[in-house]
């Protein structure tokens, strides 16, 4: 295995882990941070240049922050000593373990195993653009609307409501 | 003799590698850049913070720092001795780790970010094909850092700075980036080099700048000051708004973790000076023909670095601090636009024949939308001046 | 040079905590976190086949990724922007304590 | 096909558009309204005149192609209108517009006042529209709706001041007396559909009027051995009664003055009132027809034998020939067989054989419904101007008179055929409106006094108003030569006189030429002669046309019209230009029409009957001729001068006076006053009855009805009572427990709607587990 997969992978996990497992929400958004950064690197392990950049801007830069709003948004009224876990967390575990469990047996029963290392692609930026521009004109002007619909909608459901009957 | 000259970093770091075996040398040629980035920034660090002083004495009609040293220019190396063996001390509440990581998470990543500048002919540490958005990834990363300086340290001051910078970089954040998309679109790459290339050249004798198309010099001011908010500096200066919250979000921190905050706020000052550069002011070109061959390429880089400072220097001497509503209004409804029409204004100015006529469209598009936004704004009486009620 | 398959195992194992945290933490926000982190091991997954295809000129996995991305991040908004809506109506995050929607 | 033809709808339809269009007008724009009428009349007038001038100068039975459209279509059914242009419509066309534009232009002086003149012209063009649409239409249906139009916009405008109750009721009393003629009408109309399948008049030989459908009406008999053809024709002679006013439904006529004088003028003299006449001349061909029992049963010997015996002896031959195959008995029983229906009826397979013959020999004999058109015309003739001998209210004397001329209209038509009936309507229509808008101008200048017997020596006062007046008096009086009445009523009796039924028309038209003359002497000597009486008794002076007109004028100081100051002055006084000018010119043609259809120079009865104009001057000092001319001039002078003797020569003083006629013979003038009390005699018996019949349906309803419904209703609650319980006991019970069984199922099926995410997310957690073993199921293997 080669090493830096190796400690990127470990990274990943455990920042993954941590994010999920953690007492304290803030930790647990800095862990996801962590995991995501690892992500980023591992996608830079796979010539994914452009793409590992964007995650790092899109969810380090974004997407962490409104977590962090979001949990110092909703913390407080609650009382600190609760059980971080749900009711029904056994279930879930199961459940998760589960999945977890099904995902492996297939990858390893999968043909992948045998598949050949391909030489490592090398993608200008020049080149997603010219993509983005041509066959993908159309998810990309959609995922446009789609953001501007959901800033709306996310700015008019979190914004306060005027006085109104309680 | 000039162009040895012109080379003489990359001639020497290339000897330096010679020395080592062949499967070290990558990692030796990183080293080096590395080395040297953080030893010339830190020595601009020092610098900065000298002039800095004694350029607002000067502004404030006094005299600034004047004990150590001719004329007190050693008074960094004095600021950093005293930094060094101050205590470090943590507030007893205060989460640690986070407190601990907070000044190194701020700091790594402006130092990336100057990894992807290029500095002069062939001495851009790294060449990426995404340099730009290298940057502006690692840049985001700073907004996480200042959070987590001011929600660790468990005070109120400092947490309220944190979400004051943070609110106020992710909002100067769009219309820094949109503004830099000009640029990008008209040369058609990411890659800070060829960026630096495509303004080769002179047209008579003025350089081939983008700062001197209409788009690019709307470009270049709302650059400037989505940089100037972005970088926390003053009239943008909230999140530190000394007389409201003490020292916002590193109120904290002490002894060597402030030097770092303190460094780690004039670095991505150099940085993003050394992006509105490399973008708009035509990186290590010179600004006339004939100083292109006899004086070094980055030389001209570090000049034109030296005038960012002056000017963020004479802005924080010179411009009073706005407030948080103002700073938000103008980020959304003025500059936000203002770089959307830009981009409009360098698309027509791509498509359109060379001539007068693009010259003419996209100055009244530009002016007219700066005339109309900001009557608006005025028009609103959001900027009225203040009515000032003194103490009695 | 690391094979597909052990990209498919980290992927699988970013997945399953995710789901597990999703699962198992009562507070909304984890959940939320879960459900990026499944997200983020689906991109992993694209990647990985889009580095390991045949036709990797196509960029198809790239541009998956690309969007959904975006898609992550107007979900993020929009999920937050509901989770704060919620807390301010329940007082609390606590998904345990959503059941207004009881059959 | 000339152009008018074509758009022979653009005259009905100009007033019609103009009427919409001053609906939608503002109470206050006045002279739009007005012009907008009168424009429009302007036009249909000028387009009757180009469609007149293109029936002129043709020789023979004129009658352009009529323009018929399907109006729509319902399975086999169809349903046709369309319009025609021959010489009846023609004329009636342009009398009509122009009589209708001059009362117009007088409408504009004589309702300057009123609160409602756009309103007042909004009716006017609908009304003008309507009338024009009876005289174009070529369809039965298309001929009745504007014919209940013209009813319709006659009830609008008799109760034009509605918030008058006797205006009011009069607009009522005419609107459902001449339904009850239309009740026939439209009976008569579907009997006519329904054994023609048409109700276009000429449709290229398949016309309602034309000759085989005519021949087929005749030849079918119906109850009391009348053909169809009469049936249909009295039914339809019901509509005309009811419109113009012929004696049994006369009573709503001269009620009907209640309206505003231009409105009498227009509908109750020269226009509506003559649609009746209209009508029976527009299906004459229909009236006219002799059913072949009816040569049987009514004709007098000598003309019906020759007919009969032909008829029959053709009929024999053609049973013989055309049954012998279908029948196998002998001949001899079959004529037994045949021998009584002979002499009911004409069976139809057979009339339809021999109608040529059968119109030659029935040439001069004279149908049913023409003999009963002659008597009714005759009677109403007669005793209308008995009425308006008593009668003291200037406006009803004349609305008398109307009934009595229209009698002649219809004995004439009875007895001589279209073309003397249209001629006494046209002539009639001058003078009467003359007449009628000579009254409203007194009326006008007296401030709305409409007593003769408080007028008087007005003769000064209204100088032209008395000369027109005094030219329409004579008209129709019928002083001789000079005057248009003389002639068309000396045609009238000139015909009647002839007539091969009965003398009795001929002596009733006699009677009433004189009472004509009589009491128009009376009315003039009363109004314009002798001295003053207005102002006597001014306590009595609010009338109600006067009251209605202060009510619906804002200040009723300015009231005196024509610019006359002097509030509520007595004084009369001339009506101004507006007024007057189509009072000249109407009493221009009241003298001028009679030329035309002189005995000498019939151009008319030519025109109308499509012969060519010949003209004669011999023919009017043969003894034939000059006879009836000599005895009406008689009559006439004998009227003239019984009125003058009666009424000129000693003047009333007071309005209290006694009539001299009253002196004489009380108990026969309060009989005459009363109007031979018809409408008491309505009010005892119809009415009467009526209100009994009503007062016996409520009891009916109150007592019988409404047990019935109340047991009914027990009977239900009956009912509900047993399902309530059953349901309450025996259904409830059921549902419960079907209704327990659901509840615990969506209980158990909610259990997993538990409103978490988590459980959710779980149960998807768990499907993609599955989905993926099973993906990789075989390859596991």
């Amino acid at each position: 295995m080669d090493p830096v997969f190796a400690f990127l992978a470990l990274l990943t996990t455990a920042g993954a882990v941590a994010a999920v497992s953690l007492r304290n929400l803030v930790h647990c958004a800095l862990c996801l941070v962590v995991a995501f950064a690892g992500l980023a690197a591992l996608y830079l392990q796979l010539n994914a240049q452009f793409i590992g950049f964007a995650q790092i801007l899109v969810y380090v830069g974004a997407v962490a922050i409104l977590i962090v709003f979001a949990i110092l948004l909703t913390r407080g009224s609650e009382p600190g000593n609760q059980p971080i876990l749900s009711s029904s967390w056994q279930a879930g575990l199961g459940v998760a373990v589960l999945v977890l469990g099904a995902l492996g047996v297939a990858v390893a029963s999968s043909f992948v195993r045998y598949y050949p290392v391909s030489p490592a692609p090398q993608p200008t930026v020049r080149e997603l653009g010219e993509q983005l521009m041509t066959n993908y004109v159309l998810p990309l002007e959609v995922i446009g609307l789609l953001l501007t619909a959901a800033m709306i909608g996310a700015v008019i459901i979190a914004m306060h409501e005027k006085q109104g009957p309680r | 003799m000039q162009e040895i000259l012109d080379q003489l970093f990359v001639l020497l770091k290339a000897w330096l590698v010679g020395f080592f075996p062949l499967p070290w040398q990558p990692l030796v040629s990183i080293l080096i850049s590395v080395a040297a980035l953080i030893l010339v920034f830190a020595l601009l660090f020092a610098v900065a913070t000298i002039l800095e002083r004694k350029g607002l004495g000067r502004i404030q009609n006094r005299y600034g720092p004047n004990r150590v040293g001719p004329c007190g220019f050693f008074q960094p190396i004095a600021d950093g001795l005293k930094m060094l063996i101050k205590e470090d001390i943590v507030p007893s509440g205060a989460d640690r780790v986070v407190h601990f990581l907070a000044p190194i998470a701020l700091v790594a990543p402006v130092l990336l970010a100057f990894s992807v500048l290029p500095y002069g002919r062939n001495m851009a540490p790294i060449d990426l094909d995404a340099g730009i958005v290298v940057f502006f990834a690692v840049g985001a990363g700073t907004e996480l850092a200042v959070f987590m300086a001011g929600w660790s340290s468990r005070n109120k001051y400092s947490l309220l700075g944190a979400m004051r910078a943070i609110a106020q970089m992710i909002s100067y954040e769009v219309p820094l980036i949109l503004s830099s998309v000009t640029v990008i679109m008209i040369v058609g790459s990411l890659r800070p080099i060829q960026i630096v290339e495509a303004q080769a050249g002179y047209q008579g004798w003025l350089p081939a700048w983008h700062v001197f198309t209409p788009w690019g010099l709307a470009g270049f001011l709302l650059f400037a000051i989505a940089a100037t908010a972005e970088s926390n500096r003053s009239p943008f200066d909230m999140p530190e708004g000394e007389s409201e919250i003490v020292a916002g979000y590193f109120v904290e921190y002490s002894g060597f973790k402030f030097a770092l905050f303190f460094m780690g706020e004039y670095f991505g000052m150099f940085a993003i000076s050394g992006l509105a550069i490399t973008l708009f002011l035509g990186g290590w070109h010179a600004p006339l023909p004939f100083l292109e061959k006899s004086i070094p390429s980055y030389v001209w880089f570090f000049v034109k670095l030296f005038g960012f400072i002056a000017m963020f220097i004479w802005l924080r001497g010179t411009l009073p601090r706005l407030r948080v509503d103002q700073l938000m209004n103008f980020a959304w409804k003025f500059v936000l636009p203002m770089t959307l029409l830009n981009i409009l204004a360098a698309g027509l100015w791509r498509f359109l024949p060379a001539g007068a006529t693009r010259w003419l469209v996209c100055l009244v598009i530009l002016l007219g939308a700066f005339l109309a936004l900001g009557r608006s704004m005025v028009a609103r009486r959001k900027w009225s001046p203040r009515k000032y009620r003194f103490a009695e | 040079m690391t094979p597909l398959h052990q990209y498919l195992f980290l992927s699988a194992l970013l997945f399953g905590v995710g789901l597990a945290g999703a699962l198992t933490r009562r507070n909304a926000i984890i959940v939320l976190i879960g459900i990026e982190l499944m997200l983020n091991a689906a991109n992993l997954n694209f990647i990985a086949f889009w580095r390991f295809s045949r036709h990797p000129e196509l960029a198809t996995g790239l541009m998956f990724v690309l969007f959904s991305i975006g898609i992550a991040a107007a979900e993020a908004a929009v999920g937050l922007a509901l989770i704060i809506a919620i807390y301010r109506h329940y007082r609390t995050a606590n998904l345990d304590q959503f059941d207004s929607m009881k059959g | 096909m000339a152009w008018i033809t074509q758009n022979l709808w653009l005259i009905p339809a100009l007033p019609l558009l103009a009427a919409g269009l001053s609906s939608l007008a503002k109470q206050r724009q006045r002279a739009f309204a007005a012009s907008l009428a009168i424009g429009s009349m302007v036009a249909a007038f000028l387009l009757s005149c180009a469609a007149f001038v293109t029936t002129l100068g043709h020789a023979g039975t004129f009658r352009e192609p009529p323009v018929n459209f399907l109006w729509f279509q319902l399975g086999e059914t169809t349903l046709q209108l369309g319009w025609v242009l021959d010489p009846l419509a023609a004329v009636m066309l342009v009398m009509v517009s122009f009589v209708g534009l001059l009362i117009f232009i007088y409408s504009v002086g004589y309702m300057a006042h009123d609160e409602n003149f756009t309103r007042f012209f909004c009716f006017l063009a609908l009304f003008a529209a309507a009338m024009l649409g009876v005289v174009i239409s070529n369809s039965l249906l298309l001929l009745f709706v504007c014919w209940e139009l013209v009813g319709f916009t006659s009830y609008m405008l008799i109760g034009f001041w509605y918030h008058k109750p006797s205006a009011a009721a009069a607009a009522k009393k005419a609107f459902i007396t001449t339904r009850i003629g239309d009740i026939g009408f439209f009976l008569g109309m579907l009997w006519l559909y329904s054994e023609t399948g048409t109700l276009l008049f000429y449709d290229g030989g398949q016309g309602c009027l034309e000759q085989s459908a005519l021949t087929k009406l005749a030849a079918q008999t119906t109850m009391l051995g009348m053909a169809a053809s009469t049936g249909i024709s009295l039914l339809i002679f019901c509509g005309a009664m009811g419109k113009s006013g012929q004696v049994p439904l006369h009573v709503w006529l001269p009620d009907a003055m209640e309206g505003p004088t231009p409105v009498s003028a227009l509908i109750h003299a020269a226009t509506m009132v003559a649609a009746g006449v209209f009508l029976v001349a527009r299906v004459y061909p229909l009236m006219e027809t002799v059913p072949a029992n009816a040569t049987v049963a009514a004709q007098t010997a000598e003309t019906l034998t020759p007919a009969l015996s032909l008829s029959e002896r053709e009929r024999e031959k053609q049973i013989s020939a055309s049954d012998e195959s279908i029948r196998v008995e002998p001949s001899a029983v079959r004529k037994i067989a045949d021998a009584p229906q002979n002499v009911l009826s004409l069976p139809a397979g057979e009339g339809r054989g021999e109608g040529e013959g059968q119109e030659h020999a029935a040439a001069h004999a004279v149908s049913t419904a023409l003999k009963l058109v002659t008597w009714i015309g005759a009677i109403t003739a007669a005793f209308a101007a008995l009425i308006a001998v008593a009668q003291t209210d200037i406006k009803r004397i004349l609305a008398y008179s109307t009934v009595s001329q229209l009698g002649y209209m219809m004995m004439g038509l009875g007895v001589g055929g279209v073309a003397v009936g249209m001629f006494h309507l046209i002539t009639h229509a001058f003078f009467k409106a003359l007449l009628f808008l000579g009254a409203g101008s007194v009326i006008h200048g007296c401030h709305d006094e409409q007593d003769i017997r408080r007028m008087g020596g007005l003769k000064p006062f209204l100088p032209v108003t008395f000369g027109t007046y005094a030219v329409g008096m004579m008209a129709l009086a019928g002083v001789p030569v000079f005057f248009a009445g003389f002639w068309s009523k000396d045609d009238i009796l000139h015909n009647a006189a002839h007539w091969p039924v009965s003398s009795g028309p001929f002596w009733l038209g006699v009677f009433g030429a004189l009472l004509t003359a009589f009491y128009m002497t009376r009315q003039v000597c009363y109004v314009f002669f002798g001295q003053r009486r207005a102002g006597i008794l001014p306590a009595r002076h609010a009338h109600d046309e006067r009251s209605s007109k202060v009510h619906s004028s804002v200040p009723s100081s300015s009231h005196p019209p024509g610019g006359q100051a002097g509030g509520l002055s007595y004084d009369p006084h001339e009506s101004p230009p507006v007024m007057t000018t189509p009072l000249v010119v109407l009493a221009v043609f009241a003298v001028v029409l009679g030329f035309f259809g002189t005995p000498a120079w019939p151009w008319f009865q030519d025109y109308i009957s499509g012969h060519p104009a010949t003209g004669d001057l011999s023919k009017l000092f043969e003894w034939e001729t000059s006879s009836i001319m000599l005895l009406s001039t008689i009559v006439v002078a004998l009227g003239l001068s019984a009125g003058w003797w009666l009424y000129g020569r000693l003047p009333s003083a007071t309005p209290e006076d006694l009539d001299p006629l009253e002196r004489m013979r009380p108990s026969v003038f309060q009989v005459l006053r009363g109007k031979f009390y018809v409408d008491e005699l309505y009010e005892a018996t119809v009415i009467r009855f009526n209100a009994w019949t009503a007062w016996l349906s409520d009891g009916l309803d109150r007592v019988l009805w409404d047990g019935v419904v109340r047991g009914v209703s027990y009977l239900v609650l009956g009912f509900s009572w047993i399902s309530r319980f059953i349901d309450e006991y025996l259904v409830n019970l059921g549902f419960d427990k079907g209704c327990d069984g659901i509840r615990g199922g969506g209980k158990l099926a909610a259990a997993w709607q538990t409103g978490q995410v988590q459980p959710y997310l779980r149960v998807i957690g768990l499907a993609l587990a599955a989905l993926v073993l099973l993906l990789s199921w075989g390859r596991v293997q």
